[in-house]
């Protein structure tokens, strides 16, 4: 199939649909408004549900009803609507449920604004909600990876019954870029025997619950959902190493971000200044071991963190570097994006002050 | 010998937790007979609150959610939605549903969601320990309105039914009450119908049951059947104010 | 037509509900007894009254109570 | 080579559409290509403007901080965007609505009369048109036999009866650059 | 005044009064029902208003028309609700809001149980709600501490305009303890000149806002914000140091669980072992000084990090400890509470294994 | 020469940000002119929404709150518990009252809270680009039902006035419309009956003002006007619902 | 009853409410001119017509007319 | 010394008050003290209990995981927490309620008929001041007396007449021990 030009937001709803996501339950807000549009009108045709919701706290209780029942389920939103889900998203993780949700970050905080942002990485990867719970977070840096991973991500949740958050900030839903949808490689998804489908008389009543009123029981559950995520985390951390090799530098970056911090490197390597980066296509469970292993590297002086923030990411680049290499901090927020020079520049002065 | 009245099978075994002489148990009982009754108990899918009745996704003998404070009509879309062939019904308090919940279903009435609602108006927050419900009536004593509600503070109870009705789609709203035997029958047919309703596809259905909470009224179970009738009855009148059959 | 209540006593509460609603009154409370729930169960004193209309039964918040015809 | 390209103007000037149309003409000549809109409250009616990027490598930043080129359909748009362009970049402004000069000597300007052009062809809305065929001329990022294929997909069926008139836009335009 | 016994829930209310709070927004939720209740008596009395609001979405924003209008007001909740707020709570931060959020954690995630925990830890200090924002948390380990901290949360809210909140377990909301109530140190608090009063003629409008449609002004905003923050992590960091001089492994844990380590070192101690404690007492801003120094420390072997949950905290220790020393973890949750005979045992092992 | 008409007081000078012909700029200047005749500008607290309308805080003369989106009722009833002496209002999108903020605008109703909610209806989402409003018309297209509203699908549009009337210290309720001069005039009359209301300290008032959005209506404001009038109008019909009077 | 309307020129989106309103139909919208928001604004070719009524100045959304009474 | 004390029963058995009354008790006696509530929907009809503890040093974890002490009221309760008592602790069971025996015979067990003493005295209600006495003189956790001036204070004005039977129930909890 030929690439064509496809829209972020639309190349994500239509790689759900192509991944059988069949049940849509949002609400709309700026920059994702179309994925909902895009799935109102596709998800008919495919013999699915797109239903508005009246909020976005209802919109992912829905997806909770849907997940539960055993069908491939998303919603959408950007960041003060991902506020709302908090709490639901706490209570999809408690409850094991399957379910993609996507987060079109923009600048915050409140109202903040609705230009492209990475602010919502605490929020997502450390727990918007209460509790002990993670959530897979994806965050694609171009289309072709948003789809990709999409289509990945209803495997990922169905394999281990977890909420998988697909984040990307305005430029990736707002822009085009070609596409090719691919097929996802086939993994061994268990049976939804979990789901509740009514027991047609032939089983015991299916419960879809995050309740565990006795705390040992309740612990108990912590301690299973923590044993699921070791296994996520030796499964599924991805990262994509760029240039680390040889770098003096090591800049720490992803999503939209790393697209601009390859054009820096660039520009470093015209410059004769060897700088290399690491990507974290998964936030959580987030590539320690790729960190941990360039800290070792002789020839890397600094790490320096690019951020749509200011500064949250990098807590992770810490916790990894572990006081072996200093980790260094360059962002814009609130809607700014950074500019391939002012990266540069900013490098320089890292190199200049590591010496 | 014939076994006059036996506990459904739309129950489990496990007993119930509620306080002696909590309504939220006849209420139970009724929903369950009548999944028996229309052969449904194998078909449905129960969506249980944040409120006294949490647990009775243990009671109900069928597939149950629980969902969280006052979102069980959210949910409740999402499951019929997926499986539009499904009996499916939500069962929730006046603080789940009146208060913290108002929204959802509200809009799962505007929606016309084919599933059913019960709705327990016991005029105050049974779980939490007595805390005034949008329900609780003018002058009733709550923990969070401990000289009475003040209708200057506080406004006047939600009337949850007559509010409902004014939806189209809400082609079945009944508020029954069970505190005595006369009643408790009324309600079970009201409940029957609700269920029927949603069945035929006709759009969304509600029973609102009026409901003792002997433990934070501070009054027997015996007592407070007695000010349920005297006090709630009056300004919750019962009756059905909307049927599908007004829609022809 | 006469009835049979069998009471599940130990899911008894002790709530008295079904004590006011016997058409016949022989529903009463046993003072002398506590059950494993620590409450003094419902019981019937005079059996043969018993009409087998359920009225105790229905008002039975904890389905303690089957009624048989005989 | 990589052309990095601003486009700016009213909302309802077309500025949306003409990037979109060159990017799926360069995707199509085998480019690396983004498109990448402005979007929020000031669409409606107020400007809206787009980044295109044409490259032969991979695309880094969808976001044109330093333009080849910037076509500027409007006023406002020209305050905003002049400095954006790159030394000896190319900025191709809209001479029907924009009384004003640029202000820059180490740039090429063209100013293109597109909406005149397109009133005359008798079709006032392809004006974003006239000014896509003189950026054509000026940088080839595309050509213009791509541009007229990705149009005539676009206008298939009933409302293939505006291609041509498109086609004379691209010309005339292009006709702008000298 | 002699000490009394007081509940921590209505000592915190109490305390509340005291510090000129008159307005508090909340909704029920276990275990913290005892503060809405007690101020639904209590502020009425002082002239002051109660108000249950509809939901605790609906409390947090009738705590930001408060706040906005110039008052001293305060919501409390448990977990869940908390999730429910993080929306407002992002809005209240961007706008610059003063005011006091009180969670009583319970065991999660989602609807999890009742009983006390601490796994809200993440949500309070790295943002439940959106953006780049911070919250001053206060975790206090006893009533008299809460009632002490809850006073002048009040001041440290208005000074720096800044949402504070005081986070304790179900434990400190429930139990009983002396209490003494006193005044606290005057602050110098600036007029509150932005407040929504109505102009009286006299003034330009104020509003109250965190929109910044250009993404510009958005990061200005933020990055005042963090000038801000600079300042609150400069002024008020608050923690508890424990016999760490000289100590061979150093206990890092708060609240409740600062309690029960403190006997867990009283017993090690009694077995010839040298442990100390660093309590944080402000979460955020998190007292890292004291956890470097006790890294710079040379009896230090290693640290401890002893929390009601899977392991939150730990984030801001390791990033503390920089490699230095290594950090441990040993936590209870969903409601269960450690006891000192396993910390002991822990600590032993990781002893043990430091040499 | 006499002036007789021009810009009120309650207005600021920054001019508005709204698409051509889009009534939202009308409804402004009732309300503004209002607060001047009634004398409030200066003792007045308003609540924007998220919506269209969010700038209305640079456009009021008066103190404002940028409210979380369909929260402008909560935050209102804190502004208003803080100052009951001031004269606080909201001002909402049919998104942002009947749909996300549909729990809030009940219970301010119910708690009659003092203050007054301008709601203006243009049955769609006008900010985020058209999508269905829980008060689009069945048939209606908007993004995100492109077919057009199926009731049978998402039920139908929701009468906020009609369900609002239901709560009782909700003591003035009035839909009004702005499509020619003769509705503009009627509707500020309503506007200052409802403010005139609150300041009596009577309860909770409302106006909802059916508005057009010529933009995601695909139409030219003229159009609009006449579609308003030919196609909203019959489904939310004119008239008061509730008025204190009615109290006594 | 004499009047006058001034438009504040620059603020007219060219919406043509004003233009449907006017019992006298002396509000036109001018073609030949655009003003700084790119708009054709709208103006009053017979100036003395006009009665002052204000309709023009009620239905307009941006608040641009201000009405006169000779 | 600290006194750790578990105290257990049905909800509506004064448990809790009874736990209140100790606590309040040695502090005004200038000891440190805590009281910690189990809590939750089990409250309501279900069981019940507190944690109480008296100290010389101040209170490090208010919960009891290791008691000096343990007064059950009922059977559930005794199941539930005779574990916990530490081996030379106290363990007081409420005999007018549980028939089972203590399973332990490293500790000091009491049998107190605590309703039948409470119905003895004519208000079935003070058993759980019997179990008190009781405790009081197997521990000396607090003074008979101070527990009387708080129970004084507690019941001053109408319900006054409560307080000498109050008493009495501590006298005979307290001869049960011996
Ligand atoms: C988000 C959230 N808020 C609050 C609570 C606490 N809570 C549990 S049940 C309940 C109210 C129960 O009252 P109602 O719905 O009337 O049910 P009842 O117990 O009276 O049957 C509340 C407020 C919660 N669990 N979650
Ligand atoms: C929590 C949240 N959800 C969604 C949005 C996105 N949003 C902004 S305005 C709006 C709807 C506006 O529609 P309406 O209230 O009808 O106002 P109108 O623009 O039509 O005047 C939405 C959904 C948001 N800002 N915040
Ligand atoms: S608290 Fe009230 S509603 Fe809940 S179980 Fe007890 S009596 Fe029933
Ligand atoms: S069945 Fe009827 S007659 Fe028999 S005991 Fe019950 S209530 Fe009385
Ligand atoms: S109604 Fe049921 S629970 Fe209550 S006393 Fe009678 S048998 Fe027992
Ligand atoms: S989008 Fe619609 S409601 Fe919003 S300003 Fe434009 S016309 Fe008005
Ligand atoms: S004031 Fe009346 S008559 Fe004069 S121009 Fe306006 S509408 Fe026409
Ligand atoms: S109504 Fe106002 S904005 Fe519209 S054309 Fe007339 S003057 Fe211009
Ligand atoms: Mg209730
Ligand atoms: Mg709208």
């Amino acid at each position: 199939m030929a690439k064509e030009l496809w829209k972020g937001n639309e190349a994500i709803a239509e790689a759900a649909i192509k991944a059988g996501c069949r049940y849509f339950f949002g609400y709309p807000i700026t920059p994702q408004n179309e994925i909902p549009e895009y799935m109102s009108l596709r998800l008919p045709q495919e013999g699915g549900v797109f239903l508005q919701a009246e909020s976005e706290v209802a919109a992912i209780n829905m997806v909770y009803g849907g997940a539960g029942s055993g069908a491939r389920v998303m919603t959408s939103s950007s960041s003060p609507g991902i506020s709302l889900k908090a709490e639901g998203i706490s209570y999809i993780a408690g409850a094991e449920l399957p379910c993609v949700i996507v987060n079109i970050v923009r600048g915050g905080p409140g109202l903040g604004g609705i230009q492209p942002a990475q602010s919502d990485y605490y929020q997502a990867t450390k727990g918007g909600g209460h509790g002990d719970y993670r959530l897979i977070v994806i965050a694609p840096s171009s289309v072709q990876e948003a789809v990709d991973l999409t289509q990945e991500a209803f495997d990922m949740a169905d394999q281990y019954r977890i909420p998988v958050m697909i984040m990307g900030d305005g430029m990736i839903g707002q822009m085009m870029e070609p596409v090719e949808f691919k097929p996802v490689a086939k993994r061994v998804l268990p049976e939804k025997t979990w789901a509740t489908t009514g027991t047609g008389g032939k089983r015991k009543p299916n419960v879809i619950n995050s309740l565990f009123i006795d705390p040992q029981e309740c612990e108990n559950h912590n301690i299973k959902l923590f044993k699921k995520y070791d296994e996520i985390t030796a499964n599924e951390t991805r990262v994509e190493n760029y240039n680390v090799e040889g770098a003096e530098i090591v800049f720490v970056a992803y999503g939209t971000t790393a697209r601009i911090v390859k054009n820096a490197i660039n520009t470093l390597a015209k410059e004769g200044i060897k700088a290399g980066m690491i990507r974290p296509i998964t936030l959580w469970p987030f590539p320690t071991a790729a960190v941990e292993a360039a800290a070792d590297q002789a020839s890397v002086k600094a790490f320096l963190t690019v951020e749509m923030s200011m500064g949250q990411m990098i807590d992770d680049v810490k916790i990894a570097a572990n006081g072996k290499k200093p980790v260094h901090f360059y962002g814009r927020t609130g809607g700014m994006i950074p500019t391939p020079a002012a990266i540069v520049e900013h490098a320089k002065k890292v190199l200049g002050g590591a010496k | 010998m014939a076994v006059v009245f036996d506990k459904t099978k739309g129950l489990t075994d496990k007993p119930f937790h509620y306080c002696p002489g909590c309504t939220h148990g006849i209420i139970h009982r009724l929903v369950a007979e009548v999944l028996e009754e229309l052969d449904l108990v194998d078909n449905a899918i129960g969506v249980a609150p944040v409120g006294c009745a949490v647990f009775c996704y243990d009671y109900f003998n069928c597939d149950m959610h629980e969902a969280a404070h006052g979102r069980a009509p959210a949910v409740a879309s999402g499951v019929k939605r997926v499986h539009p062939d499904k009996t499916v019904f939500t069962y929730q308090g006046d603080g789940d549903l009146a208060s913290i919940g108002a929204a959802e279903i509200i809009h799962s009435a505007m929606r016309g969601e084919k599933f059913t609602t019960i709705f327990v108006n016991n005029a105050i927050y049974g779980m939490t320990g007595g805390q005034m419900a949008p329900t609780t009536l003018v002058g009733q004593k709550a923990t969070t309105a401990p000289l009475g509600r003040d209708e200057n503070h506080a406004g006047m109870p939600l009337r949850v039914s007559e509010m409902l009705a004014t939806i189209p789609k809400a082609v079945f709203v009944e508020r029954v009450s069970v505190h005595d035997v006369k009643h408790i029958n009324q309600a079970k047919k009201a409940i029957k119908k609700a269920f029927q309703t949603q069945m035929e596809g006709k759009g969304f259905s509600i029973v609102e049951v009026l409901s003792t909470c002997p433990t934070n009224w501070g009054k027997t179970p015996v007592e407070s059947l007695k000010w349920l009738q005297e006090n709630m009855m009056p300004y919750f009148p019962l009756g059905n104010f909307r049927t599908p059959e007004e829609e022809k | 037509m006469a009835g049979r209540v069998i009471f599940d006593e130990n899911k008894c509460k002790g709530c008295e509900l079904c004590t006011t609603v016997c058409p016949v009154k022989i529903v009463v409370m046993d003072k002398e007894r506590i059950n494993v729930k620590g409450y003094h169960p419902a019981t019937v004193k005079e059996m043969d009254k018993c009409t087998a209309c359920s009225s105790c039964a229905k008002i039975c918040p904890d389905v303690v109570i089957k009624v048989e015809r005989l | 080579m990589t052309h990095e390209i601003i486009m700016a103007g009213f909302g309802g000037q077309g500025v949306m559409a003409m990037g979109k149309i060159l990017a799926e003409a360069a995707l199509k000549e085998g480019k690396n290509v983004s498109w990448l809109p402005s979007y929020g409250p000031e669409m409606r009616g107020g400007t809206a403007n787009c980044n295109v990027i044409v490259s032969d490598e991979p695309v880094g930043a969808p976001v044109v901080s330093e333009a080849t080129a910037a076509l500027i359909l409007n006023r406002p748009s020209l305050d905003k965007f002049e400095g954006d362009v790159i030394p000896g970049g190319v900025l191709i402004i809209n001479s029907s609505l924009i009384d004003q000069k640029a202000s820059r000597d180490d740039i090429k300007v063209y100013y293109v009369p597109a909406n005149d052009i397109a009133n005359e062809l008798g079709n006032g809305r392809i004006a974003n048109m006239v000014m896509l065929g003189a950026y054509l001329e000026a940088s080839g990022a595309a050509k213009q036999d791509t541009i007229m294929e990705i149009i005539t997909e676009i206008f298939s069926g009933k409302k293939a009866s505006v291609i041509p008139v498109n086609k004379e836009a691209l010309v005339r335009g292009a006709a702008c650059i000298k």
